[in-house]
């Protein structure tokens, strides 16, 4: 196949109507937090977790998309080169995260109680050579500074390469990618300790950040399919056809697998072992968010592995998107359940207008971003070496 | 035919038709085995008998002639049996997981590593047989009517090992022959002797070659693919489960399955690039087994290798913030303790040495990376025996602590493996085709560094 | 015969038993035994024939049932024979479990007055003897057989000879506390002329003599461990093997029972060089070399002596450190003015004479030292051999005694019995004596005689056969009176001596037969005594510290020479269950060793199993915490060989280091040096890792702490119970379930329950070699662990057996279904389903899972694979098989199934009674053997059942309980005194 | 009897214009016989997909279920037993059992499908034409049974298109 044959991908134009209802969305999550705390005055803990549970869902997307790229760029695969800018444009909303984060930290103490120095029990006790304020803060920190580094250093060896294409391009692209998935293999599973499992601080579990990070690439790659569907539906990039979204699809319904398979190891070798250190996690969710504990697995895994398993299921951008919608709201309840039993307890926790309209605030900054972002480089990376290949190929 | 980039690396040296590749896959079962074939498979043969002797020894006279006792109830039985298990990951991983990836490399190896596969798993089931106090009894492990209506127990995890390894088993040989059909009917094809034409035949099920035919094979490769790579996964995750569902301190816990499997990969890609770095010199099929396969192989183990490593080091993290004494002593004893020798060189071997091949010189040279590929195969074996020995060495009660020392017995067994192993490949080589013929013409035409087509004649008619 | 007592059959009612079965149908021996004879007697019974058939040989060719059946068999139902044990310091009146004729197990009777709780381990390994295939088959002259008659003829004749030539005629002896047998020999003497010698392996007629110099009595006084607030012992092992152990366990147990109504423990000091069992359970030990014992002893009573307003005796001062700690044991021996006790476990009078003073000083005597009911054992005096060395005796008749091998003077000994125109050896083993003997009189085993026993003044217990003679015996009684010419039988001898002697104690019976059928039940009388009047004479005191002064100060090493508690003097090694129950203390089986304490080692470069030189002793060393620097312990007992198949020769005989002094046998010297001769073996060390690494596993207190909470030391107990959660609901137990409480305040390490369960659950013997190797095989294990500082640690000690948890980590994982829960809470193993992957094993935290490595039973279908050193699978040992327990095979896991066919047994007594099972009548082996009474098992269903309380008991606590295993063991904390 | 016409090439290529002009032409093909899949001659055949997926989830589901079903019954109706303390209905016990049974049944329901329906199998003696198949060439066979044309027709038309050595045989049955 040549070139020419592959359908142009218009230069996006973020338009003004698009930002105006980002803004609505945005407006309606803005409301469901002023709601919360003013209105129905909803316990601090509460609040708070919200917050951080948002955040870290802005975060995952973004991060998900990060390591999707790098991922199949050091694969050598060609298949996800058309829709790349997606993925890079996600990866750039990183840093944004920052700030989501920070807005939760006066809450800090409310998610994590580990941060009350002042008495600790003995387990805790033992913990505080690495949960402790100063050292969690300089985690923090780093984190964001790596992954912000590699969102926007493999931004710029890509984009560069749509102007002056180098001979060394892949290379490049191929070493930074394998520096960032040496370090986000280490970071995305002590940021889950730190900032997840740390919240029911008694508990342990050796899987929980390849856990974690299995939930947010399934996120991630709906969020992928949502806008890659969306992208091909407005005609932004008609050169995504259905193989691409075939092999979305094939990623979405394995990675559910996958995630199905990491839940399911955790799940079953606490259950088997049956030590209260360890079932005292899943004891508090099977009690007490039962309804929400059947529906992550049904949502997560069984919905998805039922749907996707066709081959027409997965080439099909409507009833595609569909299953990414549920999916990643599936992944929303996931990383509520491992958020709201430990830092907002049963009695206090609920799903109200503040867990359904903050999520809006949120997804509307996140587009937005990402918007932006995309809007600032063409929407293919035409001179990549694989272009071609990328265009020109079939599923059995 | 889809489109390949020029930058990529060619899979097929030199140049290449159709003609050739056939010729050169098929010769090694056409031409007449040379003497240190020979001496290759009497070695392993002998091996073999010596290490079956060794059981029928332990059958005869009891697990007490082994070095196992009353704190280590699994030594090298099980060690060996995970490592064999591990290793046969490789083949089927490469052909299932890597065909879903489209992987084009693949099909270069996935014959003979799929074969490697199936002998390691037939390796790694003899060992949870042997180490039976009854192995004459071991039917009882079977879900099978009986007078007393007593099943089994479907709690065990010893029990989905059972039904894990024979499918496993089943399905990778069901995967392997599959694909063999086709190229048995190269085979049978390219026989001069009619006895032999006959055997072929037989043995390729009558392949002809017909479209319909290839439509179904690659519909059904697919599945089984799709199929296979979860039962991949699912196996070493439930090898993982006989030592990670116990309460042992160093066994009980949750990362266990997906670090086996890596492991698990991990070894296998080791133990195929061992085989393969002699066999392409030995059969002359350098063209088709490149440096670039090699490459190729090189950067899953230092993907799976680096997964092994964070898990050890999460393992070893996760025990001392658990805050469990059990679990911190657990690793410390690891780390620092009688076996701290078995750690180290489980670490060097597995996280340390593979980082090596960060650098592509060293990805791309053959003698290291057949090196490394041994290193690392020791590594993977001092893995398990970390896992088996070290664990149950220093568990909850002091009282009970105890050394582990293998016996002569144990160690002729596990050599007899090799035995069983290498005889079974040396059969292999000799008898079938050890590179997926179809599969690599099929990519032979975009991915060969040359490909020569032949010049079409025009029109010519002949009748019979 | 009285409804209450109906289990208790006696052999004599029935007599004879009515040979009226017969068949030729055996034909195959295979056994050294006769099992034809054996069975004879037997009578071919459907039982018997079931254990026949599960021999490897089919000896049966036609199984024909009785046609008349002996009343006191019922197939599939033990009888229960009153008797009693008595060997050196153990005595136990005991019930002997007999199925199909064949005693099994032995049980404490608990109508005694002496032993109601529970035996030693001795006692329970004892059963073994008797079908110990190393004995003498029949008579022997000069190795050669030789039938009675002629034997006796040749003997008498010689005997008369040489008693009208003037030559001496020596019989010499144990300590014999028969009193018919006495009587007997009182006339044997007579008869012959001969001089009857008593001779103790381990002397205590230091202690004798010591009384009688002062309290002008040489009886050994009864100690009442009950009665002591405070016990100071100096180098006494009283609880392990000192004059009467199993007494005094349950002496001292019940001083350690705590509980609300009993707030209040003893004290107990132990003041020694080696560490003993009876130390490692002391309250505070106190470390000095075995050489002080003598000042130390003096520094205790000089300073009682002056608190208490005596005058002083001069005396050297122990070492600083020492004398510090004596001042804290001599405040509180001074508060419990007559309520306390102090002993020593020297033989040296001096030392002794002053423990009498101490004693008198704190006014004990009479209290907590009693003359009323005297120990009538330990006779024997060094006076024994004075006519066998010195006036070249004519006849030599040795009795069970073994002084080639036990005496220092061993040489002189052999040239002596070597010596005489006449030697006769009367003994069931063949051993060092019997050797050089001319002829050889086998006795049988003390199941298959008629005796009688005067323990303590004034308590009298019989002993009757329980089985027919295995082999060609005689026991020696029958031989005396038949040399005597007497023809009457030995029982009808015993008999009549008690009913003139014995009759009149008693007014329950007037009937002298249906009395003497009623001791033969109830195995014991116990009759009015007087105390023995004592008086108290002071200048012995200063005597005897003139002496001690003289005493040169200690050179080199100084070697003290312990028993060890399960070889005793040396009958153990014969015992293969005695060779394979560890030391409690030092967890070493199958050897003896040189303990050295942790810094000698260290400066000498020495490590556990580095063969060294001491004395003229090769022995490999053993680094022990809490042994004092200057002293090396070794026990004796070890050594045996003659006559002792090569499996079973073990260690090194330390006997000949023992020196006489003043003509007392002292198990101490000094003047060694140690020397590595660079070899090293290692030794059967069943437990590598002495501490619990800080894990709540053995949990304690002081009893300060405990009077404030009394869950002291046991905090974590509510926190873990507070923090149970669980993924799935536990199973309801309706009916039954089961349960065991353990005390380990209570629970000394003895070891009887280990040997009982051996008993009980026909667990096989793995050798020295397996034990090595952790081969073992004993399904109940006492953990032992130090704490603290290695020079003096203190002890805590764990028995453990399956936990018969109710979320059992061991059941999830076993692929056949081959262990799993029974209705009532039992963690049960279906050993014919086992398939031996040992995965239980792997999982089992207790790590109480035992696989049958190899084939030790001779029970699985492969032939010429047997691994049996200690030969218990030979035909005659397995008669001793329980046949209630099965005989697992090779490749089998096996268990604690917390006596699992006492319980069935139990229950269906009490169904076919129509009756609900009473609390405390099922008892597993190892609580009945425990004479501690540390063990309680019982049903946890029944909210008042004794284990139902002690599981209340905030001492209560659950091993590994953080792992939600929910054993159905439960331990109660160990509550140290040290206020 | 009918005649079979065959011939074949020496690149996959040509054999792909060669069954499109063929079928341009109306005529309908027997059978192609290729040394591997040729990428696009499916499509070109029109050969409808093939329905073994199917067999597979039908067997897997079949093979879970049973699995499944025997599991549940065994530890709750067969004989139920306290392992451990675990609940008899012990669902994520048997989650190993029931996947590796799916997969089994799912495999070989679909092999032995394929082997039944490809009349494929130990003993199966197949029709070849030119041994040659099996290493390079392409070859296009012809049947007067499916077409309206003659055998010579059929040559004719086999052997414009390019095809090399075209043959022919009366087939027997």
């Amino acid at each position: 196949m040549e070139k020419q044959n592959i359908p142009d991908a218009v230069p996006f134009k973020f338009g003004k109507k698009l930002k105006t209802w980002l803004g609505i969305a945005a407006a309606v999550g803005l409301i469901a937090l002023l709601w919360g705390v003013f209105i129905a005055q909803l316990p601090a803990s509460r609040i708070w977790a919200n917050l951080w549970l948002n955040a870290l869902m802005f975060l995952f997307l973004g991060l998900g998309a990060l390591f999707f790229w790098t991922v199949n760029t050091l694969g050598e695969s060609t298949w996800q080169i058309n829709i790349q800018r997606i993925m890079e444009s996600m990866g750039l909303t990183i840093p944004f995260a920052i700030l989501f984060f920070v807005i939760a930290f006066p809450g800090l103490k409310h998610l994590f109680e580990w941060t009350h120095t002042e008495h600790l029990d003995e387990i805790l006790q033992k913990k505080t050579a690495y949960l402790n304020m100063p050292f969690w803060l300089i985690r923090f920190v780093s984190y964001f500074a790596l992954w912000t580094f590699f969102a926007f250093y493999l931004r710029k060896i890509s984009v560069k390469n749509d102007f002056e294409p180098r001979d060394n391009f892949l290379k490049k692209l191929r070493s930074t990618s394998g520096w960032f998935i040496v370090i986000f293999a280490i970071t995305s599973s002590t940021s889950a300790w730190d900032w997840l499992m740390s919240i029911d601080g008694h508990w342990f579990s050796t899987l929980y950040g390849w856990y974690i990070f299995s939930g947010m690439f399934v996120a991630s790659i709906s969020v992928i399919i949502l806008i890659s569907v969306a992208f091909k539906r407005f005609n932004i990039m008609p050169n995504i056809n259905s193989e691409h979204l075939h092999d979305l699809g094939k990623y979405l319904f394995g990675f559910s697998i996958f995630w199905a398979y990491l839940w399911i190891s955790q799940y079953l070798l606490i259950w088997y072992g049956n030590i209260p250190e360890e079932t005292i996690y899943y004891v508090e969710r099977v009690d007490n968010f039962n309804t929400l504990f059947y529906v992550n697995m049904t949502v997560n895994f069984l919905f998805p592995f039922l749907a996707l398993m066709t081959r027409g299921a997965k080439r099909q951008p409507l009833y595609l998107s569909v299953i990414a919608i549920v999916v990643l709201i599936g992944h929303y309840i996931d990383l509520y359940l491992a958020i709201m039993p430990g830092a907002v307890g049963h009695e206090q926790a609920a799903i109200g207008l503040l867990e359904i309209g903050l999520p809006f605030f949120y997804l509307a900054a996140f587009l937005l971003l990402f918007l932006v972002f995309f809007e600032k480089a063409k929407p293919v990376p035409e001179n990549h070496p694989y272009f071609i290949e990328s265009s020109d190929y079939e599923n059995i | 035919m889809m489109h390949v980039s020029p930058v990529r690396e060619p899979l097929i040296n030199g140049e290449k038709s159709y003609k050739d590749i056939t010729k050169d896959v098929v010769a090694p079962v056409r031409a007449k085995p040379g003497k240190l074939w020979f001496v290759g498979l009497g070695i392993s043969a002998i091996v073999m008998l010596i290490g079956f002797a060794m059981i029928g020894y332990t059958i005869w006279f009891g697990i007490g002639t082994w070095g196992v006792n009353r704190t280590i109830g699994w030594g090298w039985s099980i060690t060996n049996f995970v490592w064999w298990v591990g290793i046969g990951h490789a083949g089927t991983f490469i052909s299932a997981i890597l065909l879903l990836f489209r992987q084009k490399w693949r099909t270069s190896i996935n014959r003979a590593a799929e074969a490697m596969t199936i002998f390691a798993v037939m390796c790694a089931g003899l060992f949870p047989l042997i180490h039976m106090g009854r192995l004459p009894l071991g039917f009882f492990i079977l879900p099978y009517p009986n007078t007393r209506e007593l099943w089994v127990n479907f709690n065990s995890p010893l029990l989905w090992d059972v039904f894990a390894i024979t499918t496993y088993l089943l399905v990778s040989l069901l995967f392997w022959y599959m694909g063999l059909i086709p190229d048995l009917g190269t085979i049978r094809d390219r026989m001069k002797t009619l006895w032999k034409k006959k055997v072929y035949n037989f043995l390729s099920f009558g392949w002809k070659g017909s479209a319909r035919h290839w439509q179904r094979h690659e519909s059904m490769s697919l599945i089984l693919a799709g199929l296979a790579a979860p039962l991949v996964l699912s196996v070493h995750t439930i090898v993982s489960f006989d030592f990670a569902t116990s309460v042992i301190p160093g066994w009980h816990t949750t990362i266990f399955p997906p670090y086996f499997v890596s492991g698990a990969i991990f070894s296998g890609f080791a133990m195929v690039l061992t085989l393969m770095i002699v066999t392409r010199r030995a059969l002359n099929l350098k063209e088709y087994i490149t440096v670039g396969h090699v490459e190729s192989m090189n950067k899953i183990i230092i993907a799976t290798g680096s997964i092994v490593g964070i898990a050890y080091i999460t393992e070893l993290f996760m025990a001392w913030y658990s805050g469990v004494e059990y679990e911190r002593y657990a690793f410390m004893n690891r780390a620092l303790g009688p076996y701290a020798w078995a750690y180290w060189i489980m670490m060097t071997c597995n996280v340390i040495s593979p980082q090596l091949l960060w650098f592509k010189k060293l990805r791309r040279n053959l003698a290291f990376t057949f090196v490394l590929s041994i290193f690392i195969n020791i590594g993977m074996w001092f893995e398990r025996f970390v896992i088996v020995v070290t664990s149950l060495h220093r568990d909850y009660l002091p009282s009970s602590w105890a050394m582990y020392k293998p016996t002569w017995v144990e160690v002729a067994i596990y050599m007899g493996t090799f035995g069983l192993f290498f005889t079974l490949f040396f059969i292999f080589i000799r008898v079938f085709p050890v590179i997926a013929l179809a599969e690599v013409k099929s990519v032979a035409r975009s991915s060969a560094r040359k490909f020569l087509g032949k010049p079409i004649k025009k029109q010519s008619s002949e009748k019979q | 015969m009285s409804e209450e007592n109906k289990y208790w059959h006696i052999l004599e009612e029935f007599e004879p038993i009515k040979d009226a079965r017969l068949p030729n149908g055996r034909e195959e021996v295979v056994s050294p035994v006769s099992r034809r004879n054996f069975l004879k007697v037997l009578g071919l019974g459907t039982a018997s024939a079931a254990l026949i058939a599960s021999c490897t040989k089919k000896p049966v060719e036609k199984a024909i049932p009785y046609f008349i059946k002996p009343e006191e068999i019922t197939p599939g139902k033990a009888a229960y024979y009153a008797s009693s044990y008595f060997n050196q310091n153990e005595f136990c009146n005991v019930l002997v479990k007999v199925r199909d004729n064949r005693p099994i197990k032995l049980e404490p009777n608990p109508k005694s007055a002496i032993t109601p709780n529970g035996t030693s381990g001795r006692v329970q390994a004892s059963v073994l003897d008797v079908y110990n295939i190393n004995r003498f088959q029949g008579p022997q002259k000069e190795g050669a057989p030789i039938d009675w008659e002629s034997a006796d003829n040749k003997i008498v004749e010689q005997l008369r000879e040489l008693a009208n030539a003037g030559r001496p005629i020596v019989l010499i002896t144990p300590t014999i506390i028969s009193p018919s047998t006495k009587k007997l020999i009182a006339e044997f003497a007579e008869t012959f002329g001969a001089e009857w010698q008593q001779y103790d392996a381990i002397p205590m007629d230091g202690y004798r003599e010591a009384n009688k110099r002062v309290f002008g009595t040489d009886a050994l006084p009864e100690y009442h461990f009950e009665k002591a607030d405070c016990i100071v012992s100096v180098g006494c092992d009283f609880l392990g093997t000192w004059l009467s152990p199993v007494e005094f366990s349950a002496q001292y147990a019940s001083r350690r029972d705590l509980h609300k109504e009993n707030p209040d423990l003893h004290k107990h000091y132990q003041i020694e060089a080696g560490m003993s069992l009876t130390g490692s359970n002391a309250d505070i030990r106190i470390r000095a070399d075995r050489s002080e014992y003598g000042k130390i002893l003096a520094y205790i009573y000089n300073s009682l002596a002056t608190q208490k307003g005596f005058p002083a005796i001069a005396s050297d001062i122990p070492a600083p450190a020492v004398a510090a700690e004596l001042d804290n044991v001599v405040a509180d021996l001074a508060a419990s003015e007559g309520n306390s006790l102090v002993i020593c476990g020297d033989n040296n009078p001096d030392y002794q004479v002053i423990v009498n003073g101490i004693n008198q000083v704190l006014k004990n005597i009479g209290k907590t030292v009693g003359f009323e009911r005297t120990y009538n054992h330990f006779r024997g005096t060094e006076k024994w051999k004075d006519t066998l060395l010195n006036a070249e005796p004519g006849a030599v008749i040795v009795w069970d005694a073994n002084p080639v091998y036990n005496h220092p003077e061993s040489d002189k000994i052999k040239a002596a019995i070597q010596k005489a125109p006449l030697s006769v050896a009367i003994s069931s083993l063949p051993d060092e004596t019997s050797e050089l003997c001319h002829y050889v009189f086998p006795s049988p085993g003390y199941l298959e005689c008629w005796d009688d026993a005067e323990y303590k003044k004034g308590v009298v217990s019989v002993m009757q056969p329980t089985l027919h003679k295995l082999f060609d015996s005689r026991q020696a009684q029958e031989s005396l009176l038949k040399w005597m010419g007497n023809e009457t039988a030995w029982r009808e001898y015993i008999k009549s001596h008690w009913v003139s002697n014995y009759f009149q104690l008693q007014n329950e019976q007037t009937n002298t037969d249906r009395f003497w059928v009623e001791i033969l039940r109830n195995g014991e009388l116990t009759g009015k005594v007087e105390p023995t009047s004592v008086s108290f004479d002071e200048t012995e005191l200063g005597k005897a510290f003139r002496s001690i002064a003289t005493e040169k100060p200690a050179q080199g090493f100084t070697i003290e020479l312990t028993e060890n508690i399960n070889i005793g003097t040396g009958h153990g090694p014969l015992n293969p269950w005695l060779q394979e129950c560890p030391d409690p203390v030092t967890r070493i089986a199958w050897d003896n060793y040189a303990s050295i304490a942790p810094s000698t080692a260290r400066e000498l470069g020495i490590i556990n199993g580095d063969i060294i030189r001491t004395g003229n002793l090769t022995i490999p060393a053993f680094v022990q915490p809490g042994q004092a620097a200057k002293t090396i312990s070794i026990a004796v007992g070890y050594g045996r060989t003659a006559g002792v198949p090569q499996e079973l020769v073990t260690g090194v005989n330390a006997y000949q280091l023992a020196k006489l002094d003043n003509g007392f046998r002292q198990f101490c010297a000094d003047g060694f040096n140690i020397e590595k001769t660079g070899e090293h073996e290692d030794m059967a060390l069943v437990q590598g890792h002495q501490s619990m690494e800080g894990r709540p596993i053995v949990r304690e207190a002081t009893l300060d702490e405990w009077k404030k909470d009394p869950a002291a030391g046991n905090e974590m107990h509510e926190k873990v119970e507070h923090h149970h959660t669980t993924l799935y609901k536990e199973h309801e137990y309706k009916g039954h379930k089961w349960g065991m409480a353990i005390d380990l305040n209570k629970c000394t390490g003895c070891s009887a329950c280990v040997l009982a369960c051996n008993t009980e659950n026909n667990i096989p013997v793995v050798g020295k070699k397996e034990v090595k190797r952790a081969h073992e095989m004993h399904w109940i294990r006492i953990d032992r662990y130090y704490n603290g500082e290695e020079e003096n640690p203190e002890v805590v000690r764990q028995p453990v057996m399956c936990q018969h948890c109710d979320n059992a980590p061991c059941e999830n994982v076993c692929p056949v279904a081959a262990t799993n829960h029974s209705s009532e809470g039992l963690n049960q193993m279906a050993y014919n389903r086992c398939i031996g992957t040992r995965y239980c094993n792997n999982n089992c935290p207790y790590k109480v899972r035992r696989f049958n490595w190899l084939d030790y039973t001779g029970s699985d279908a492969i032939p010429n694979n047997r691994y049996d050193p200690a030969n218990l699978t030979l035909d005659l040992p397995r008669m001793r098989h329980n046949p209630d327990v099965t005989v697992r095979a090779k490749g089998v896991i096996e268990k604690c199934s917390f006596c699992v066919q006492r319980i069935q047994e139990k229950k269906l007594t009490a169904k076919s009674e129509g009756r609900p099972l009473q609390d405390g009548e099922l008892q597993p082996a190892c609580q009945q053997a425990c004479p501690s009474d540390a063990i309680v098992f019982g049903d946890l269903n029944d909210p008042n059942s004794k284990v139902s309380q002690m599981m209340k008991d905030p001492r209560n606590y659950h091993l590994l309980e953080e792992l939600h295993t929910l054993p159905s063991v439960g331990y109660l904390t160990k509550i140290r005194n040290k206020s | 009897m009918r005649a079979i016409v065959y011939g074949y090439f020496t690149d996959e290529l040509d054999l792909l214009n060669a069954v499109k002009e063929l079928q341009n032409k109306g005529i309908r093909i027997a059978d192609v016989r290729t040394p591997f899949p040729v990428h696009g001659l499916d499509a070109a055949l029109k050969l409808r997909r093939s329905h073994l997926p199917k067999v597979a989830f039908v067997g897997g589901l079949i093979g879970g279920t049973l699995g499944l079903f025997f599991q549940v019954w065994v530890f709750t109706k067969g004989w139920p037993l306290n392992f451990g303390g675990k609940p008899f209905l012990s669902l994520p016990s048997f989650i190993p059992v029931t996947f590796e049974l799916t997969v089994l049944i799912a495999a070989f329901s679909m092999g032995i499908a394929f082997l039944l329906r490809s009349n494929l199998g130990p003993g199966s003696i197949p029709d070849i034409l030119d041994e040659e198949v099996t290493d390079d060439h392409f070859q296009i066979i012809l049947s007067e049974k499916n077409n309206n044309l003659s055998e010579t027709e059929l040559v004719e038309a086999l052997a414009a298109t390019g095809a090399l050595d075209v043959k022919h045989v009366n087939a027997e049955k």
